[in-house]
C-alpha cells in the first residue's frame, strides 16, 4: 500500500473501479512499478458464478467459520498479487513463533528500512519454544520493507521483509 | 476445561477432532504444511496455523513447529489425531514441559506400549494373554520338542538375531521340528552370525481382534468391545466391523474385562487399544496402541458414545461420562476405508476430486476430508474417506454398506471403491469366515489385471 | 415377500424408500415428470418410468398413470411416501382392486381419517382424548355460559357453516362470553346465512405433540414415542425434534398406550401418526396422519427403527420386527427441513444447484434429493433437504445441529439455513420453552427486512 | 514513484476489459516489460470445462447404478440429436400403457410404413389400466418411421412414429 496517497493514485483506482463496473468484471489487478525497469502487471477476469464457486470454494463456505485470519497471519491483503511473500525479495519466515525486532527490549532494531544489509546479517529473532532463533539475511541488499511488527505471530512462510 | 486446542493432524481424522470440539464448544487451531492450505480442517478450523514445507517430517511431524503454533495461538491442549507423533512419547514429554495438555495417554505409558517387548511384558504380567513361547533362546533339539509338545503345533522357529521373514521357519509336528530347528539356526548363522533361536505357537490362520479400551488416567477403565479388523492388505486394513462376527458374548466379556483391568492398573489415561490374533477361542496379544484408531467409528456407532469427546473429557481431568454398565451393544457396525488408490496395483493416486456426494439417509456416515475440487497432494496417506454404517444386525449393515457405497461418487481419482463392490459379492464376507490371510488370497485370484 | 415395488413420489422421500428398498434386496421403480428426468429418485431407482407432464396433477397426482407404470414394470406394490396421493382412499382402493399392494393403511382407515369429523369421532369412542366442546349446536347464551364453566375458560365460539377464521371469536372468561357468542352468531348470519353456533375449548398457547403409531393390520400394534413439531410457520413445520422437550416418560407412556390401543383395536396397518395440541399437561387430539411424516427420522434416530423397512413389512403381511418392550429410547434428535426459499418472506426459489456438499461425522444424517448440477423445478414443495442430528441428551443434538449446519453448503439457490442459525442463538430453543406460536411471534420481531 | 503514464494505462486495460467481454473470455493476462528487455506476456482464457462437468452431473455418476433403460424406453439411440423424440414429425405417447399396433390380435396394423393418415385416425392403442386407448393422428402426413413395437410399453412422452 502507498504510504503517501496521491491525488493520482485516487484517479487511477477509481478508474479502476468504474472499469470494473462497467464491463461485469470480478476481478482486475494491476502491478506497476515504474522504476528502473518500468513494468506493468495486469490481470484483468470475469469469473462465470459457476467457475468461482468451484475455483474459490472457501468463499462458497458461507456456513462456515471462516478460517479466521488466525494470529500468526501477517494481516496483509490476502489477494495473491498483493501478497508480499510473492515479491522476489521477500524473505520469509522458516518457522511457526513470535518475532522480535531487536535483541532485546529496548535495544536497537537489528535493522530499519533503508539499511544495507550483507548476506547472513541477522534480521530479526523468531522465538519458537523458548528458543531465539536468529533470522539471518538470505542475500546481500537494501531493506525496502518490513512487513510484521514487533511481537507478532508468524507462521511458516510468513513475509518478514523485502530485501532488494 | 479447554477453551482452545490444537489438532497436530490433517485430513479426516483432524477433521473429526474439529467436530468433536466445536460440539463442545471449544475453539479449535489447525496446523497445517503449504500443501495443505486449502485442505478442509484449514477451512473447518477456528485458527489455522503454516507450520512448515509439504514434507511430513517439516510440518506435522516437526515438534518446534507445534509447539510453536500452540505458543502463537495460545491453544492449551493437543490432540494427535492418529499416526504422526500420535505415539511419540518425546513429543508428548515435550507437550507437558510446555504446561500444555496432550490429548492422549502419558509419556510413559507410550514409551512403555512402543517397545514390544516391555509392551509383552508389561501386558503379560497385568493378566493379559501373550503368543506362547520359550523365555529366552532354545539351545538344543530335545528342549525345542519339549517346548513344541508343551504348546502344540504348529510352532515357528526363530533367529533371535532375526527380522525380514528370514532365520524363521514353521514345524507343524513334531517329526518337522528337528528340520525346521536346524534350518533356523543355520540360517540365522548365515545371515545374522548368531544361530540362537526361540520358538513361538504358530498360529495358522487368526482372525485380528482387537479391544478398545477406555481409562481415567486415575484408576478407571472400561472396555468397549472388540473389532474384527482381519482384512488386511499388506497389513494396512482395509474393512472393520464390530462387534467381531466370531466373538461371542461370554468372550467379550472375559477378554474386556482382562484388557480393562489391565489399563486400569496402569492408570491409563484415554482411549487404547488392545490388539490380539484369535484363533480356536485364544486370544494372543500382539501389541497396543496408545492412540484413537482409524476404525474407532464402528465401536461409537454400536456404543453411541463419541470417543474422542471422551478423549478430551479426560484429558481436561473430568471424569468417564460412562460406566462399564452404561456400554451396551446396538447392532452391527461396518466402516470401509477409502484410498484414492488404483486397483489391482493399490498404486496411490493423488489428484483433483472433480466430483464428490457422500452416501446419506439412516444407518450411515462419512468422516471425509473431500470436497468438489479438493487437490489432494502427493506427500500423505492414500486414505481419502471412511464409510461407517450402522445396522440392526449384521446382514442389514452389510445390505446398508452396499447401499451406501452405490450411492457415493467420488470423482477425478481411482480409489478403492471397487474393491468393495466386489468384497459384497463374496459369502466369506456375507458368513463373516475370514482370517488375517483371507484377503491377500482374495486379491491374488480376483484383482490381477 | 416384493420383489420390485413403486415409488409413487419425487425428492428426498422417494429416494428414503428407494434405499430401504434396496437394503431390502428389492427392486425399485421411479416414476417422475418430465420436469424431473433427471431428478435424483430417477438416478438412484432400478427402473424409471416417466408419467406426465411437469404437473403434479397430471403426472405424481395421475392414478391412471401410476397404476399404468406398475403394470408396464410388473412392480407389485405402491409406496405412496407423504403427500401427492398418500392419504387418497379412492387411489388405494383403485390400487387394491388391480391387486397391487398398497404400503399403507387400507383405504377404509384412511377414509374415516381423511374426514375431520369422522376422525374426531372414532378416536373419541377409541379412548383418545379430543377438545372438549359442544356436541353440535348451541343454541342460547345461557347454555353458552353453562359450557363455558364446565370446560374452562378461555373458550371459542364458532359458526357452525364458518371456516377461515370468520364466524370465530374466544371468550376469556365468562363476562366476555355475551359479546362473543353474539358476535360469533352474526357473523356467522351475515358470512354464511347460518347463526348457528358450536364451542369449544380454547388452547392458547399449546404444543403440537404427535404420536407415532404402528400397526401390523392384524390388532397389533406399538407406539413409538412423541415428536414436538410445535415450530411451525404458517402451519408447516420446520424444525421437529424427539423426545418432545416437556413430555415426561409418564405422560409418554399413557398417551403412547392409548394410542397404539386405539389403532390396534382398528387393525391399523403400518405407520401412522396421531396428532395432538398439548396444554398443562393435557393431550387434545386434532388429527390422524395415515402415512409417513416427513419428520419421521428423528423418532428412528432415537428408536434405532427403519420406519420404512417396517412399513414395506408389514405390507408383505409380515409381522412387525419389534414389540413395545424392544422400543427404548436412546439419546436425542432433532431435524431441521432446508427448503429452497429467500427469508424473509420464505418466498420459493427454485434454481440450479451449483455446489452441494453434506456436513459428516458422527450422528449426522442427510435425506436429500440433491446433487451438484440439480435443478430444483419450480413445480413441486420446497423441501430440498432434511438433516437430521442425534445425540446423547438434547443439548448434545442441538450442538451437534450447530456444527453440521455450519458444515452444509448448498449453493445456487437461498435457502432457510440462516433461518436455524439464528434460531440455535435464542434461548428459548435451547432451554425448548416454545409452542405453535412462538416461531410466527419470533419471525415477526427478528426477520424484518 | 508514480509518474504518469495512467491515462494511457487506462485505455489499455479498458481495451482488454472490452475485448474480455465482446471474447466472451474468463481471463486476461497481461505481463510487459518495456525495460531493458522489452518484453510482452499475454496470456488468454476461457474457462468452459467447470462448467460442463457441473452440467453434465450424470456422466459424473459412475458407482450408481444406471437408471436402468428401463421397460419403457423404447430402446432408441439416445444421443439427443439421434432421439426420434426431437424429430419434428415425432407423435409421443401421452401416457403410459402398453402399446398394440392392431384392434385385436391376427387384425391387419392400423398403419403401416408409408400410409397415409388424415388427422384423427387412429394410429395405434395404448393399454393402460385395461383401457385401450386409441392414439390418433395429431395432423394428416405419412407414416415415415414406427418407432415401437407390438406389445412393448411406453412412458409419457416416448416418441411412437414419425409423420411428416
Amino acid at each position: 500500500m502507498p504510504k503517501n496517497p496521491h491525488d493520482s493514485d485516487v484517479t487511477f483506482i477509481k478508474a479502476l473501479a468504474e472499469l470494473l463496473n462497467e464491463n461485469d468484471l470480478t476481478e482486475l489487478q494491476v502491478k506497476r512499478d515504474y522504476g528502473e525497469n518500468d513494468s506493468l502487471n495486469v490481470r484483468v477476469s470475469r469469473k462465470q458464478e459457476v467457475a468461482a464457486q468451484i475455483a474459490m470454494p472457501a468463499a462458497a463456505m458461507p456456513a462456515m467459520p471462516a478460517p479466521a485470519a488466525a494470529a500468526p497471519v501477517s494481516g496483509e491483503a490476502t489477494s495473491p498479487a498483493d501478497d508480499p511473500a510473492n515479491n522476489p525479495g521477500a524473505v520469509t519466515s522458516p518457522m511457526v513463533g513470535t518475532v522480535y525486532m531487536q535483541a532485546e527490549p529496548g535495544s536497537p532494531s537489528f535493522v530499519n528500512v533503508g539499511d544495507q544489509v550483507s548476506e547472513g546479517d541477522t534480521l530479526l529473532i523468531v522465538e519458537a519454544m523458548k528458543t531465539m532463533n536468529h533470522i539471518p539475511a538470505p542475500r546481500a541488499g537494501t531493506v525496502k520493507r518490513i512487513l510484521i511488527e514487533d511481537g507478532a505471530a508468524v507462521e511458516y512462510g510468513s513475509p518478514l521483509m523485502i530485501i532488494e | 476445561m479447554f477453551e482452545k486446542i490444537l489438532i497436530a493432524n490433517r485430513g479426516e481424522i483432524a477433521l473429526r477432532v474439529i467436530r468433536a470440539a466445536r460440539e463442545m464448544g471449544i475453539q479449535t487451531v489447525a496446523v497445517h504444511s503449504t500443501a495443505d492450505s486449502d485442505a478442509m480442517h484449514v477451512r473447518m478450523a477456528d485458527e489455522s496455523v503454516c507450520i512448515g514445507p509439504p514434507s511430513g517430517t517439516d510440518s506435522y511431524l516437526s515438534i518446534p513447529a507445534i509447539i510453536a503454533a500452540c505458543e502463537v495461538t495460545g491453544a492449551q491442549a493437543i490432540h494427535p489425531g492418529y499416526g504422526f507423533l500420535s505415539e511419540n512419547a518425546n513429543f508428548v514429554q515435550i507437550v507437558e514441559d510446555h504446561d500444555l495438555a496432550f490429548i492422549g495417554p502419558t509419556a510413559e505409558h507410550i514409551r512403555i506400549m512402543g517397545d514390544k517387548i516391555t509392551a509383552k511384558d508389561t501386558m503379560k504380567n497385568l493378566g493379559v494373554p501373550c503368543v506362547p513361547g520359550s523365555d529366552g533362546g532354545v539351545p538344543t533339539l530335545s528342549e525345542a520338542k519339549k517346548l513344541g509338545e508343551e504348546m502344540g503345533y504348529p510352532v515357528i522357529i526363530k533367529a533371535t538375531a532375526g527380522g525380514g521373514g528370514r532365520g524363521m521357519k514353521v514345524a507343524q509336528n513334531a517329526d518337522e521340528m528337528e528340520h525346521a530347528f536346524m534350518t533356523a539356526r543355520s540360517e540365522g548363522k548365515a545371515a545374522f552370525g548368531n544361530d540362537e533361536v526361540y520358538i513361538e505357537k504358530y498360529l495358522t490362520t487368526p482372525r485380528h481382534i482387537e479391544i478398545q479400551v477406555f481409562g481415567d488416567g486415575k484408576g478407571k477403565a472400561v472396555h468397549l468391545g472388540e473389532r474384527d479388523c482381519s482384512l488386511q492388505r499388506r497389513h494396512q486394513k482395509v474393512f472393520e466391523e464390530a462387534p467381531g462376527p466370531s466373538i461371542t458374548p461370554e468372550e467379550r466379556d472375559r477378554i474386556g474385562k482382562v484388557c480393562a483391568d489391565a489399563v486400569a492398573r496402569i492408570n491409563y489415561a484415554g482411549a487404547g487399544t488392545v490388539e490380539f490374533l484369535y484363533e480356536n477361542g485364544e486370544f494372543y496379544f500382539i501389541e497396543m496402541n496408545t492412540r484413537l484408531q482409524v476404525e474407532h467409528p464402528v465401536t461409537e456407532a454400536i456404543f453411541g458414545v463419541d470417543l474422542v469427546r471422551e478423549q478430551i473429557r479426560v484429558a481436561e481431568g473430568r471424569p468417564m461420562s460412562f460406566t462399564q454398565d452404561d456400554l451396551v451393544i446396538n447392532g452391527h457396525a461396518i466402516e470401509v476405508r477409502i484410498n484414492a488408490e488404483k486397483l489391482p496395483e493399490f498404486s496411490p493416486r493423488p489428484g483433483t476430486i472433480t466430483q464428490f456426494h457422500a452416501p446419506g439417509g439412516l444407518g450411515v456416515r462419512m468422516d471425509s476430508a473431500l470436497y468438489d475440487g479438493y487437490k489432494i497432494p502427493p506427500y500423505y496417506d492414500s486414505l481419502i474417506a471412511k464409510l461407517i454404517v450402522h445396522g440392526r444386525d449384521r446382514a442389514s449393515a452389510l445390505a446398508r454398506l452396499n447401499r451406501a457405497l452405490s450411492e457415493l461418487i467420488v470423482d477425478g481419482v481411482d480409489t478403492t471403491v471397487p474393491l468393495f463392490h466386489a468384497l459384497l459379492q463374496e459369502p466369506d464376507i456375507h458368513s463373516g469366515e475370514y482370517n488375517i490371510h483371507w484377503l491377500e488370497h482374495w486379491l491374488e485370484t480376483n484383482l490381477q489385471d
